[in-house]
């Protein structure tokens, strides 16, 4: 690797901002489903906060990035508004996408956010369009895909990296390896050790780095991320993490290695950059524990917003389905 | 030995289906993601104790791979085997219709009735749990109009048995259509070994005015329609295909000839649907005993919303069946 | 500038619409296997010409990988571009469907319109060149009963340019079917820049006492029975679809409000087909001036044979439709 | 590689008798189809025979291959007849598939053809299906795929090779690299140099081999076949060779490097056998030409036996669609 400065203390602090916020506002997710306020199938990312945000930090606010049905924290980091996106939690017509996509199909292009898709594999291909559209058009934008350990084994991923590959892509392939796919570990599932191995099949960069280490994967994604936007091509990052809370929020983790997921849960990546930040003396607890309070609120406050914002109309059936119609 | 304490939910039903008839005959195997014990038996269950029963092998955890999935039960069909598939969500089918259409279906045929593919591919679906445009199409209108499938959906636990026995034991490719809403709904316990057979409909109540055709969970809004006419005086029969393709005509001409009246009622959209050949064979074959158009119930032409009050307002409902049929008796 | 002695090509039409798009609209660029000219611009050399004259960065040959092409297109739709690909044969589009069918036609829905696809898929299909059961599939109907899609298709190289252009500039997917056997048809050459609006039929011969619906191949089929009963003194209207989903339901109802009698007829296999739709609707919406039942003619029910006679036999001829419209005429 | 022996003499006899069968029906095909005697779409294998025949040495009769539309040396190196093919080619009632299938879907179990397809990397998923069949039953039979190199960029093969993996089913995986696909040549398509290397995202062994010399392919095949045979889990085999005339024949080769053309027709591997089969004294050139003359009049009996065939009957169309009508 080549940066391996690491980030200055403005962009690690802006960094743990980013992994604060998504795990509050996980956190408030698991709230309002467990109490009842908002019940919503919800793949918690819980854990897998500091690959997103380390993204994040080195990409531009005209990047665009393609994410999955557990890609709340790529959401939020990127920048999609917790108010819309809180809203179309609830279905409300005041939500990202009016109340017709939900959770797992959040779209915000002002934030770049341009696709949440719950097929396993498909963010990959549309990425590459992302980013040949850049191409075509002498653009030094980047497009990034996320995606799990699992997609790996599916045709998609395969099709998309040979295919960005050849053409030179500005796309980072950042496959989030949480060790699980459903419900199957990714060893049962998967041929190959380190998935970024895989890159040596389509002749790109692979990068192995711990997920949950913000300065590990800080240099990853700054290195990717630059290697895409100068021409060079796609990269692929395997980023180990761990997903807290199982497949579905509410799944009986009786398929998981409890030893692993307590090890996991020990570990947990962001009050370890907490304490980073705190220990570079780049914010105190004091100031941390505000900000924290300051984004809880407004995560607060948007749910409330949310839940009595109105539904949309049932019109809304036949809008957006087409253009117009012809 | 049927339980008329209907005490057996539609998920044991396809569970004892499969158990028993890979009891009966070992050539029967099961693939899917997810659905061995140590990864919980399938996401909703459905397969629950079967490898701890028949083991690991006979009863296999796959990568999320559904070409690699059918292309697997293909050709072990092609040896002999007696593969069931399990396609987690009828949305999923997209990345494999490849192996399912091009070559499932079309193998016998295409090789002179020397191979066969004796292959059941599962699959589940349903709209109602606000899991939005992507995990809750109904495709059996694809799958029905290409050559060499068979199509099977349930509508209680003893058909979803019967049915489910019926396809594994079938020489031929059967796409089973499963609703996740289903999975709880209660009924009379089925009959160890018993089949349903293919392609033959039920007439699930009779009547005399009107005839609904419909399939899957759609017989319950059928049957709360029939009711709700009854009480005005108005005779229902209601018709539940459980095969939708080959579909009975035999027993959809006889009941509409009785009531010269038809609906035709899905979940899917309705338009380009089942519903529409259904329409357009009646319509033809028994224009002259039709008092009134053949009319249908469906979904309106866009994908599955999320917003509770939409996807409640896209499902096909009690009102909606009502509507078309007081069109009809107008 | 209409060529009145027919010397323009289906393939030189086709070729024009997308040069004369490019030219104008530099968003606009193709991809499929083979379509460059290093590569020879395509199998059957549709695209001739295009990468020498846009260059090869707006005209890729791409590996095969019809996910990645389908999933490229819709990224830089995403981003505002006009992608044409090419898919070079229908049922090469069974790899594909979920970048179709849960991406492309669902992206602008899902996303509350705040996303858009404008995206032309091109495919070409075709039975009649013993190509045989893999490589000549009519999925038509399955694009149609997909909300979010528009599916046309032409008769003529007027219309193939028209519609083309229509599909490009349009703002949603379009699955724009082509037909191998049509690439040489000639016909009057097609004005720069013209556009064919997508969803209106054309009634391309006028009749008083039945009514042809059709589209595609069948039209010069249909025009020559249309022929045939003429000499016998019975005139027969044919509708030109043009535009499959959605389809032109006024000039549809207009012919047959006119002649009482409709025969639907496509080369898809007839169950589950467009044609059932269109029966469906028809025999509702217009039932008390029907004469006759709707009929329906298409494929039987078995994948596309290689044999010759078989492959005939197969094809939806004229004898087919003539029997059909006889049956009508009783 | 472990066997490094070649085959014996016999063996080699055999594979030449196989190379010379299929150069000899590809020679038959394409002067009926140039004549007009059999017109039809044909995709010529001229020059790939080697390939099938080194691997079919190795098989047993009752193993199995799944083949493309470019498989004639495939099948008929296994077993297929060759009047029942050319009655197949010819559609009449006595091919092997009733005339039903053609060309692109011969099939013929009893010499274990199980598959031909026309969809590109369409062979390996159901090979592996194959394969698993023996697994659980507890066969000791291999399973074959054959397809293209540009059928390593498709999501099947992804899928395909990494089940057989982690399953270790008994299937060999052949790529007949024959440096395009269609018209795009492999390198414009492909971002590895060597498919083989794709094997190792799939932890199986990879074997690159000159798929025209006999004796190279002869003990990449056999060990291979040996491998998957023994329960140690499928090979990816990339046996380099070239086809002579183009995608489909009759096409202009406009799209190809004539002068990599003209020198691989100049090593054409059929004859390069025939000369090594002689200088080992194995068998004389007039035997040789003997056993091709046999073989020629053979095929064009075949080929007048299928012309002169009855067509199938018209009702054919409503049966084989499902077992019966239920
Ligand atoms: C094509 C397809 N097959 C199956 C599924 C069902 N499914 C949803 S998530 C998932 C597991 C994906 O695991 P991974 O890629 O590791 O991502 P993670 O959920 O762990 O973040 C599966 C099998 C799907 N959505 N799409
Ligand atoms: C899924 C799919 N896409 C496209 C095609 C069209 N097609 C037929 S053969 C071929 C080239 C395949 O090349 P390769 O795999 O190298 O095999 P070869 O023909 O060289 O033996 C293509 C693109 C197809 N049959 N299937
Ligand atoms: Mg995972
Ligand atoms: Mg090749």
């Amino acid at each position: 690797m080549d940066n391996q400065q690491g980030p200055t203390n403005e962009v690690l602090l802006e960094l743990y901002k980013k992994c604060a916020l998504a795990k509050i506002n996980d956190e408030n997710a698991r709230r309002v489903i467990m109490n009842g306020t908002l019940p919503m199938i919800y793949y918690s990312p819980r854990g897998q906060e500091v690959i997103p945000a380390a993204m994040s930090v080195n990409l531009r606010d005209d990047d665009t990035i393609c994410t999955i049905y557990r890609g709340m924290h790529d959401m939020v980091c990127k920048g999609v508004p917790v108010d819309a996106l809180w809203a179309e939690y609830a279905g409300k017509a005041t939500g990202t996408c009016k109340g017709k996509g939900g959770p797992m199909h959040i779209t915000h292009p002002e934030s770049g956010c341009m696709l949440t898709t719950g097929i396993v594999g498909s963010s990959l291909p549309i990425a590459n369009g992302l980013a040949l559209s850049y191409q075509l058009r002498n653009l030094d934008n980047v497009s990034v895909a996320y995606f799990g350990d699992a997609a790996s084994n599916i045709g998609a991923f395969h099709e998309a990296l040979n295919m960005a590959s050849i053409w030179k892509l500005p796309v980072v392939f950042v496959c989030q390896n949480n060790r699980y796919g459903e419900h199957t570990t990714f060893a049962k599932a998967t041929s190959v050790n380190k998935v970024s191995d895989r890159a040596a099949s389509y002749g790109m960069p692979g990068i192995h780095v711990d997920g949950n280490d913000a300065i590990a994967m800080y240099n990853a994604a700054k290195e990717a991320i630059d290697h895409a936007r100068s021409g060079k091509g796609p990269v692929l990052i395997e980023a180990m993490t761990f997903r807290f809370y199982g497949h579905v929020f509410g799944d009986q983790d009786g398929y998981m290695d409890q030893a692993e997921k307590k090890r996991a849960m020990e570990n947990d990546p962001v009050p370890k950059l907490r304490d980073l930040v705190i220990s570079r003396g780049i914010a105190s607890d004091a100031e941390l524990t505000e900000m924290e309070a300051a984004i809880d609120s407004e995560i607060k406050q948007a749910i409330e917003a949310a839940l009595s914002a109105p539904w949309p109309d049932v019109d809304e059936l036949g809008k957006d389905v087409v253009a117009s119609a012809v | 030995m049927v339980n008329t304490e209907e005490q057996t939910t539609v998920i044991q039903a396809l569970n004892a289906a499969m158990a028993d008839a890979m009891e009966q005959d070992d050539s029967i195997f099961l693939l899917g993601e997810d659905i061995a014990d140590p990864e919980e038996g399938g996401v909703a269950g459905v397969t629950a104790g079967l490898s701890t029963r028949f083991g690991d092998s006979r009863v296999r955890s796959t990568p999320i791979s559904e070409q690699a999935i059918v292309g697997a039960g293909i050709g072990a069909a092609l040896n002999g085997m007696r593969p069931v598939l399990e396609i987690m969500m009828m949305n999923f089918a997209t990345v494999a219709m490849d192996m399912i259409v091009n070559h499932a279906a079309k193998l016998r045929f295409m090789s002179g009735g020397q191979t066969q593919v004796p292959l059941t591919i599962r699959m589940a679906t349903g709209a109602g749990l606000s899991t939005a445009g992507q995990h809750a199409d109904y495709l059996e209108a694809w799958f029905a109009h290409t050559a060499g499938l068979k199509v099977v959906t349930y509508s209680n636990p003893a058909d979803a048995y019967g049915l489910l026995q019926s396809c594994i034991f079938d020489n031929d490719p059967c796409i089973f259509i499963e609703n996740f809403l289903s999975y709880s709904v209660k009924g009379g316990a089925p009959e160890k070994g018993s089949r349903v057979p293919l392609g033959k409909a039920k007439v699930v109540r009779e009547g005399s005015d009107l005839t609904i055709v419909c399939y899957g969970a759609q017989v319950s809004i059928a049957l709360s329609v029939a009711e709700k006419f009854a009480a005005e005086g108005v005779s229902v029969e209601v018709v539940d295909l459980r095969t939708i393709s080959p579909w009975d005509q035999e027993t959809v001409f006889t009941s509409v000839a009785k009531t010269g009246r038809l609906v035709v009622s899905h979940e899917a959209l309705k338009a380009f649907g089942v519903g529409a050949e259904i329409a357009a064979v009646v319509q033809q074959e028994l224009w002259s005993s039709l008092k009134a158009p053949v009319r249908r119930a469906g979904a309106p032409t866009c994908p599955v919303p999320y917003s509770r009050p939409l996807e409640l307002a896209f499902m096909t409902s009690v009102e909606d069946l009502e509507t078309e049929a007081r069109l009809l008796l107008k």
